[in-house]
Formats: C-alpha cells, structure tokens, sequence
C-alpha cells in the first residue's frame, strides 16, 4: 500500500507504486495506464509542458471516478495520480492502476478512468513548443452530461 | 457582498490574474459574475459557449447562485491525461 | 531500456522495467497489465502455484506475439514477461507492456497479448491448494489457429 | 531412429517421466511417436483430442515427419498467463 487512490501531484509518477496501491490477495489482474510527454503534438516539436490544475476540485474529480468506477465493477480497485508543473519530454503525466479479481473489469476500469481523467478533471496542459506555446483546450467538463458518461463506459466496455 | 474570482490557464492569462476579488448584488448567479467579469476583460467573452464553473470548489451550474464570501471558478475545457 | 521485448525468467517481475523498457520519446501512452496470484480460485483456497514451461518454445511464441501486434499496430512496442517455478499469493505471474503514440493502439496490443499468452504459449499452471493440487489446463496451443487469433483481436479492438 | 520425446505437466507426470529416448521406423510421424508412446502409456491417451506438439522446439502438426535425433514435445492444453 502507501500510496493514495488519487492524487495531484508535482512529484514524478510511479507505476508500480499505482499498482501496489491496487493490489490485493483476491486481485487477479491489475491493468495499468500511464500517459507521457511526446515530443510532436499536431507536426510541433514540442519541448516541455506545464500542467495547471484547480488542486482541490481536480482532487474531488479524481475520487469521483474511483466512486463511478467502484459503482460500476464492485470488485475494482482504482487509483488515479495526476502530475502537474513543467514534464518534460518522456516523463509521466498521468498513472493509473485497476485491479480486479477478472483481467477484463481491470482493463474496462483504466480504460473508463483515462477517458474520464480528459472529461471532468480540471487540469490544463501548457505546451511550449519550438517558436511557441499554446494552451490545449479539450472538453468542457461537466460530471453530470450523462451522454460524456456514456461514451467513456462505450470506450471502456467495448 | 464579495466572491473571489478564480481563473485558470488561458483564462486566467487573458484576464491578467488568476483571482479577483469582485463586487456583485445580492441574488447574484455565476452568470452574472461572469458578465461582470466579462465587462471588465472583453478578450474572455469567446469562453462563454466552452466554460465550466465550480462555487466552492465544487463543479456548478452558471445559474447557481452565489454568496458572500464564495469562491467562483471559471474553467475553461480542460486537457489533462 | 535494459530489459529484454520478451522473457520467461524464475526472477520476480517488475511491471515498472516493462515500462521503461516500451517508452520512447514519440510514445504518448503506455498501457500495462500484470497478472497475481489469486488467494481463491473455483471455490479452492489456493496456497501457491508452481509454473512450468517449455521455455524455448515459450520464448519463441512470446516473440511471435510481440510480431503479431507489431503487424497489427505498426507504431507499438510490445513487451512479455512470464515468470516460471514457485509463485506465492500476490506474486506476479505476467506482466505486459505496450507503448504507443495513442493509447487506444496501446490498450488494444497490450489486451491482445494476455488473450495470445493464454492461447499459445506453453506454460503450464500447477494449482496447490488446501487439500490438494491441480494442472491447469486452458486451450490447445496452435499458433495457426486463425479463429483463435480472431477471438483474441476481437477481444483487443472491441 | 531414435528420437528425443518431451513431455509436460499433467502428460509428464501421467508418464512418470520428462524425457524418453524411443526407437521409431523410418517416415514416422509425431502422431506415430505419440501412438508408441501411449501404448507403453496408456493414460496418455485421454490427451489425444486436446495435445498440440512441437518439433525441436518449434510448434509442428501430428502428421509433421521426423528425422533422426529430433526433439519431439508432446504438450497439454496450456494455462500460461
């Protein structure tokens, strides 16, 4: 254990810390996320970003997936950390870990929590790029649009 | 009565700042202390259509109202992940 | 880097090694998956596994996995490790890994490898639990078998 | 000839053994080792509608001929993962 469910964070991310955090005697499959830093986005070469986030709502957001996805496979456990500051190229943003007594509730839960990181969690991605920078703006977010809901668990289930 | 304003990202570099203190009338949704902001710094109108806003740190609807001493989030479409 | 695309070792596993091993500057997502000992299994209260394998043959056919997904998802980078000998509750049985420049393609290689493991590879689960033991037995191994390869990208590409 | 059999799991502990040397005829195939091999073994026999093989380490089919000195791998259904 140690490591929170969720968390913000500027400190780097570990997967295997995630995964630990997940795991337990009954788990028999623990599916993992972590999403990195590229170094092109849209043909920019891209040389660092900053991650903004409204810490304590981005905080309630993240524990509020972990409470979908508990509602959704009973037997799953969720964790979700979010890193924010400057990434440079090659480093994590985002971890996360599901386990599951079964590998296809594991793999449908980390896969809902990456989609509904992008949705409801009020973090923003500041990419400096050669001759530039630029704010990249994705959903507006809104934890009650049911149909935004609906799509993550469409991409999860599938 | 009083709210602190909170802007983030782009919004919060076209308005300059990233809180305010502002003056709004009793009654007063997060709409209206929107427009009121949006008076003030007219290069935000463009966020309307695309925004989020939270009172205390919880995600709201822009007709919730407000009270004194609230702090009113304004977001714009978020890109984490 | 360091670790090797594919592996079946008696050393513990460590889904983080997987990770680094997969990443490169143009991957944006890694997705992960590890396989644990489970305490219960059908109703048995298992006390631990012993794994056997065929190991060349093993490490042949985890190759051709890793050749499978390379065709399929041309710009993911796979990983497979499976442990062998003695493996005690909690332990890490498997542990995949795959990195891509979109996570969709990340998540998918890495679901088809566990189905592709459990269809192909010749390694076999010796189940000890209370009061007694038990082979595993799971699918016939035929690498030729197209329908079973269908199954397990219809499985991934849900 | 002779060749080298291999057996696995369940199939080596019904057999006692995880190595055999035996003697076959010339053009034998892996589905003729595997029927010599249940004569002497007849508790193998239930494998036989579930058994994959392989021909020095790589996977063969039944009817695949072996050659003097090969490597023939009789294989349980699998339970890796």
């Amino acid at each position: 254990m140690g490591a929170p469910l969720t968390a913000v964070t500027t400190m780097p991310l570990s997967a295997e810390g995630l995964v630990a955090a997940v795991s337990s005697r009954g788990a028999g499959a623990v599916a993992s996320f972590v999403g990195l830093v590229r170094d092109r986005n849209q043909g920019r070469q891209v040389t660092h970003l900053v991650y903004e986030a409204y810490e304590p709502l981005a905080e309630k957001a993240l524990a509020r997936i972990c409470e979908e996805a508990a509602a959704r496979w009973p037997k799953t456990v969720l964790a979700i950390h979010h890193r924010v500051g400057r990434l440079d190229i090659g480093e994590a943003s985002v971890a996360i870990a599901a386990a599951s007594p079964h590998r296809a509730d594991a793999f449908a839960a980390c896969r809902y929590a990456i989609e509904r990181v992008k949705q409801i969690v009020p973090i923003w991605k500041h990419e400096f790029f050669d001759g530039g920078d630029v704010w990249i703006e994705g959903a507006t977010a809104d934890p009650d649009d049911e149909a935004a809901r609906e799509r993550a668990l469409a991409i999860a289930c599938a | 009565m009083r709210v602190t304003v909170r802007l983030f990202a782009r919004l919060r570099e076209l308005a300059g700042a990233a809180e305010f203190v502002r003056e709004v009338p009793p009654g007063a949704t997060a709409a209206d202390v929107w427009k009121g902001l949006v008076r003030d710094h007219p290069a935000l109108a463009p966020y309307e259509a695309s925004l989020s806003c939270a009172v205390n740190a919880e995600y709201a609807r822009m007709t919730t109202s407000v009270a004194d001493g609230d702090e009113v989030a304004f977001l714009p479409p978020v890109s984490g992940g």
